[in-house]
Formats: C-alpha cells, structure tokens, sequence
C-alpha cells in the first residue's frame, strides 16, 4: 500500500532531532510538526520572520499581525523570536536550519528540483523554496511517487524548470524513501506492501536496489 | 517643532510627489503589515505606470490588488503573486509584467539598496530561470549568481508604533518585509498605529531608526486576515 | 533539558574544541561589549596560531590584548589597532600579521558569512591600498570593489541577557559587532550577564536568535573604560 | 590671523541645516557640536552604533556600555536609537547621513584624501574613514592648510595613501574654505586677516580664486 499523507509525514518525523530548528512547507511537510516523536523539542522556522511557531489560534487568540508563511494565523511559542524577512532568508541561506521539507512537481538523478513552475499554465512564483533548497544542507523532498496517469516523477532529468540544481539528496515518496548519490536514486526503504518491482517500474531515473530493502513499519 | 519631527497630516501630504512611471517599494507580507491606508491614497492619486516591489500584490479588491483595477502597476517585482484573479488575467492579457524574485533574494535586493551596496552573490537560484542573464561565479568550489540591489523612488511602510522623529517598531510577523523597505526609499513613508513622543521608545528596540524615515503618518487599520486558521480552545 | 537548552556551566566547557591555527571572531568595539571571560579562558588554554577577527585588538593587559603576551595571535582582521603597545611591537618584528579592513566592510563581512552571502560590492576602499588585488566593478556609473564573507571557526560573544535557548538581547553600544559575530561562527558562543527562562524575552525584540548560538554561559565582567570623559552635573 | 580649531568648528556649523542627520570624526569635528546654532536640532551618528548622541556623562550617569567611536563615555538624546555595526555602517555607506566632517592629511583636486596612513609610521589602521567618505555625499574636511614646515596639505595629487577616491567637494583649512571643482580648489571664503596670498602660497595644487574672496566674520 502506497502511505498515506500522515504516514508520509510519520516518516519525516523519524528525521528528526532533539533541537533541530526546521522549515516545514505547505502541504504533506507541515503535517510533520503533528509527529515529533515524544520526549523530542524541535523548532519551527516560518520563512516570513518567526523562529518557534506554536499552534493554531483559538477564536480568542486570533491575530492578523501572527501568520505562517502560508499566510494562516498561527501563534508563537515559548523562546520564539520574530524578525524581518532579511533576518530569516539569511538564516535559511547561511546554512542555519538543521532541516528543510518540501514538496515538489519532480526530482532528479543530479539533485535536481523542480517545485514552482508549470509552463504554459499561470506562474504564480517560488517564493522561499529557491532559497530553502539553496539554503539547507539537509532537504527532505516529499511528493507522490507517480503522477496519477502513471508518469514517474523520479527522472533521469527534470523537465519543468528546476528550483534548485543539484540539491536534494533525500526524497520519500508514497512508496519509498530514497537517497541520492553519484547520479542515481538508492532505494533505501519501501512503503508496507510495496514491492521493489512496482518501485522499479514508476521510477524513471537510474535506480540503485540494494540486497535487501526494508520495508516501513508505523 | 524640530527638524526631526517626521509627521504629516493627510494622506494627500504623505504622498505628494508621487509621480506616473515611479518605482515604490512595499512592506508587507501577503496581506499582514501591508500599507492598507498608503495604497489606497495611491488608488485615490490615480497614478500610472507603476512598477511595484513587493514580496505579493496583495488580493482581489484589498492591498496592492486594488491598484490593478484601474492598471496603476505596469510591472510587479515579487516572489508570489498566486493569491490574485485579477493579476492573472492582467498577466495572460500582457498588460502587466511581472519579474519573479526568490523571496530571500528580494529581501536581501531592498537591504542591499538602503545599505549602499549594488550587488551582491547568492546560490539561491543557480541552476534555475532566475539565473538566466546573470553572472555566475565560483567561490569555495560553490556557484553563485550576482544580484543587484533594489532601490525606490518611494517606499511605503506599515509600522506598528513610532515617535515623532520616525523611529519604528513593528509588533509580531507585520514586520516581514517593512524594515527593508523602509531602508530602499528615496522617499520611505510610514504609515503607523500609533505615534508616541521622542524617549518613549527604548533606543535598542528600534527596528527602523528614524534616519531612514522622510514622513510618518497615523492610520486605522482593516488588517484583513487572508488564511484564518483556528484550532479548538 | 530540552534540546534547545544551551547553558553550558564552566568556560572550559564553553571553549571545548577550540585547536591551533583556528578562526575566532569576536565581537566588542574597543573595550565595550568583548566577551572578556571568553577571551581569559583562551589564554588559559594557551591556544597559538589563531586568526582573530576582531574590530581592535583591545589594549595592552586587557581585552584581545591579553592574547599577545603569549603570542596566540598569528593574524588580525581589524580595523584599527591603534591602542596597543605589544600589538605595535609584534607588527614591526614581523610576529603578527595584521590584515587592516574598512569598519564597515568588517561589519558587513561578518553579516554576510552569517547570511551565506559569500562577496558583496562596496565602494568603500576603491582606489585606496584597501581594493589592492580586488575586483572593480561599475555600477549606474560609479566604481565598487569586491570584498568576500568572513566565517570563523568560533564566535565569541558578549551580549546583556539571553534566554536558555541562546536568544540574546545586548544592552546599549555593547551592541555593535556583537549580533554579527554570533551569526559568523560555525561554533557560536555567547556569554551574558543575566540568563532567563525561555519566554521571558518578547520575540519581536530579540537581537541574536537563538539558532545562532551554540553554547551560553553567564559570566561576571569587568567592563572596562578605555576613555573616560564627563561633564559637570 | 588662522582661524583657531573653535572657529572652525564654528565655521563648519554655519552649514548644518535643521534635521541632518551628521556624523563627526574625532579632533576639531567633534567640536562643531558645540556650536549648533540657536534654534536648530542635529542628531549626532555615531559609528559604533549609536544615532542621536548626547553630551558626556556626568560622574553618576557613566556607563561602561555607552560609548562613542572615539571609545569615550558619552549619553544617549532623546529619541536616539541604538544598533549594530552592520546597521550603523549601512546608514553610512547607503547615503543616509546628511553631513560628514572629518579630519585628514592632504586632500587633492581631484578629490582624493589620505587621512589614515602615513608609510614608516606605524599603521593604526582606517576605522570607519573609508566607509564614511565613501558614503557620503556632502563631506566637509577640517585640517590645518599647510604642515608645520609650510608644507601645504592641498595638493595637485596626494603623496600618501587614500581613504577614498574622488569623494571630497568642501575642504576648511585654518585659513580658508574651499571647494573641489573640474580639478581645481575654488578659493570661497578666506579667514579673517588671511590674504589671498598667503592662501595661494599655501596650495600646492591648482586653485581658482574668484575676484571676490570674502572674509569670514565671527
């Protein structure tokens, strides 16, 4: 079975560290923050200028002046500190944030990301996740394996135009988490059920499979 | 009073000088720390040919998408622009250009402008469209791309406190974007919640001295909220 | 404690890793803000070699200064090193290498290391034995040389009162280079008068965030004027 | 008669205007504070981070923490603000501070000035003179015109090192004011009792003198 997105998300967490301070994007890589495991601290990034975002607002505590990078009132929590938007691109640029997850449209062979731009439909821009992905030394991809009609998204080369050249080196995808090395994906663990073949079949790019490829356990 | 006082009294005097074909530079971040009351004296001015610095173009009807109702902007300098029907259509019409700019690069482009330094070299974009034009160079084995700086005929600036002699401090997240701003105007106008007397502010909390500040103004504020987002008390 | 707890109890313990030929930036202006109990523990330690980055060298007995007596310096980076005897007779022996930078190219050089800026362009030195060996550019007509990023192997830094998680406030022109060194240091290190809990400092008013500093310690100062002047009350 | 360091600096006053903003190197600058003139405000940059500065301390206010870049003890004004070195020195170098005054060696007509290095000597190092002449836009040198020996500091081309290049318009001597134009000194404003010739022996480089010289009156 291919995971779900909280499962995607589980899995992410498992990367984490006690103390990390960490960029979460919009969609399956905020889900993250909902599975730090026990026992574990780790510090949200919100590239519009909040270092220790908290929780959702109640009704009560809402505030136009206190919103995440994807615009929602959020709130700030305890030892956060707030600052302008040079301040945190020059965090996330000088390498400060222990970890980065993000999305994306495809990945590559060379570390190459495509994220913001689909040509021929509208450009709405990249936002941070240029600078998030030429920033981290460590970024997670997180994305479907295959497009629904089938087309895999793990390429020899990207075809849409990339957010970052030769930058990724960790992607989990619905089926399987992967790393990057030497101009290849190295299959180092698949999704419950999932065999190596169908991994095999949806990815387009070179393949590394080791002997053995554990399978994922929540 | 003295020279330092930086307050005007109408919004009228707050933007005289603005002119068609200016560039001005925008604080805010989606609609948070957005210059509400300074747009809409820009809408009222009916002024053309804008270009616009700023990290969005605010949404349909509120923010910096009000001046595109009447096509003011001629080009948009922003890192999204995704919030917008009215941008869209203007864009796919080629009536409205638009310069996409890594969020981080568009920061450090308005810092670099009010810090006097023209260029500057970044890895963000290497690789990418962003890059395309410009020069690439090699330190410590890494590339990077030359940025140059950003600066405005105006900025326009929403503080949330700020004495008379313009020194600013702006409360939670609204601060994005408006210090930098404030930094890259020929002309920077803030636009405030409150102004309070010189000495009320304690001098190593200012997050814009006052230096940088031509004209400070008082305003009420919608400050509409684009993504509401709760969770259970 | 929480992974994010960076107190760290002894000076030893704060210096640990600390090897010949490393580094160190410090922050301070003259004798105001140097993280003095840091400094002390180098000398302890007897660590030789070292590259300091620093805008003075502080003076003789005291600050930087005390860092010659064993000759731990190999190499400056200043701006003005015009305090100190032992520095001046160490230059002229050949002992010390001094590499004399603009103050604000210094500032700026430490901001940039920390942002992952690896060169910027100035104005600041063109035509002067400052821009010996550098790139000239010209920019809308004017000329600038290239100046590349400082990072250093550790930071060292004086701020006033920090929080367990290492986000720092600096009390009054003890500011300075402070906030720039902390984020330049792959090991960055803060000694404070005052360590509070997480929370009891307001976020929008936090100089160093907590993510650049690595280990926090609570020290007793000296604090030390290098010239004293006063008026009649 | 010269003018004494108390009329230059008086002198130097007479260009302030209501609201600059105005940073003042240390020796004879230092003293233009001093003669603010009725009626008007300044506020004083200071570079190591300080914009609004007060007179000295008294005995009770010294503050170990509160210096100028002379490294003196010195108060904080009224709505003055306090920040970093970074922060101080983009004021500067983004043309933000309305007037510099500062000292020197010799200045040329092209208007060049070394301020900071004198070869043999010991090197002490440039400070923020670099940055602070580069910066500005309207600088006013204060210096005696000629050395000790009678040797004029207003040369056709410096002999020492420069702090800057190209950047000096306004030179006051303790004989006269000048300005920097098409590669010459143009004599403005002689000191009271100072002859035309005097000043013409004095200046190395090319000086233009009009037909009228005033003399300053105190």
């Amino acid at each position: 079975m291919a995971l779900t997105r909280e499962q995607m998300a589980m899995r992410v967490a498992r990367e984490l560290q006690d103390g990390y301070y960490v960029n979460l994007g919009i969609g399956i890589p905020t889900l993250v923050a909902n599975y730090v495991p026990e026992g574990m601290e780790v510090m949200l990034q919100s590239e519009n200028g909040l270092l220790g975002m908290g929780p959702f607002p109640t009704e009560d505590e809402i505030d136009a002046d206190m919103i995440n990078a994807g615009k929602q009132t959020v709130t700030a929590a305890t030892g956060a500190s707030i600052f302008s938007s040079a301040e945190s691109f020059a965090m996330i640029r000088g390498g400060h944030v222990d970890l980065t997850v993000l999305g994306a449209f495809e990945v590559d062979t060379q570390g190459n990301i495509a994220s913001w731009m689909i040509p021929g439909k509208l450009i709405k821009g990249m936002g941070g996740a240029m600078d998030l992905v030429a920033g981290a030394d460590n970024i997670i991809v997180t994305m479907t394996h295959a497009s629904k009609h089938g087309e895999s998204k793990l390429l020899s080369t990207c075809s849409l135009p990339l957010t970052g050249a030769g930058c990724i080196k960790k992607v989990l995808t619905d089926l399987a988490y992967l790393e990057i090395e030497n101009g290849a994906f190295i299959l180092k663990e698949r999704a419950p059920g999932v065999s190596v073949e169908e991994i095999v079949e949806k990815t387009e790019g070179e393949l590394v499979v080791p002997d053995s490829v554990p399978e994922m356990t929540f | 009073m003295s020279g330092f006082d930086k307050v005007v009294n109408s919004y009228e005097e707050a933007l005289a000088g603005l002119e068609d074909n200016m560039t001005v530079i925008a604080g805010g971040f989606g609609l948070c720390g957005i210059p509400e009351n300074l747009i809409q004296q820009i809408k009222v001015m009916g002024t053309k040919g804008l270009t616009i610095v700023s990290n969005n173009c605010g949404v349909d009807g509120f923010g910096l998408g009000i001046l595109l109702e009447d096509r003011q902007i001629r080009k948009m300098v922003s890192s999204y622009v995704g919030e917008n029907a009215l941008f869209e259509q203007q864009l796919l019409a080629g009536e409205l250009e638009v310069e996409l700019t890594p969020q981080g690069t568009l920061a450090e482009k308005m810092r670099a402008g009010g810090a006097g330094i023209p260029a500057f070299y970044t890895a963000t974009g290497f690789g990418t469209p962003v890059a395309e034009g410009k020069e690439v160079r090699e330190f410590n084995g890494r590339n990077y791309i030359l940025e140059e700086s950003i600066t405005g005929d105006f900025a326009i600036v929403k503080g949330w406190k700020a004495d008379r002699y313009g020194n600013v401090i702006y409360r939670d997240t609204a601060q994005n974007f408006n210090p930098l701003a404030a930094t890259a105007g020929k002309i920077t106008i803030v636009e405030v919640e409150e102004i309070v007397e010189p000495g009320e502010l304690e001098p190593t909390q200012i997050h814009t001295p006052g230096i940088y500040v031509n004209r400070l103004i008082k305003g009420t504020f919608e400050k509409r909220i684009e993504q509401r987002t709760v969770r259970q008390a």
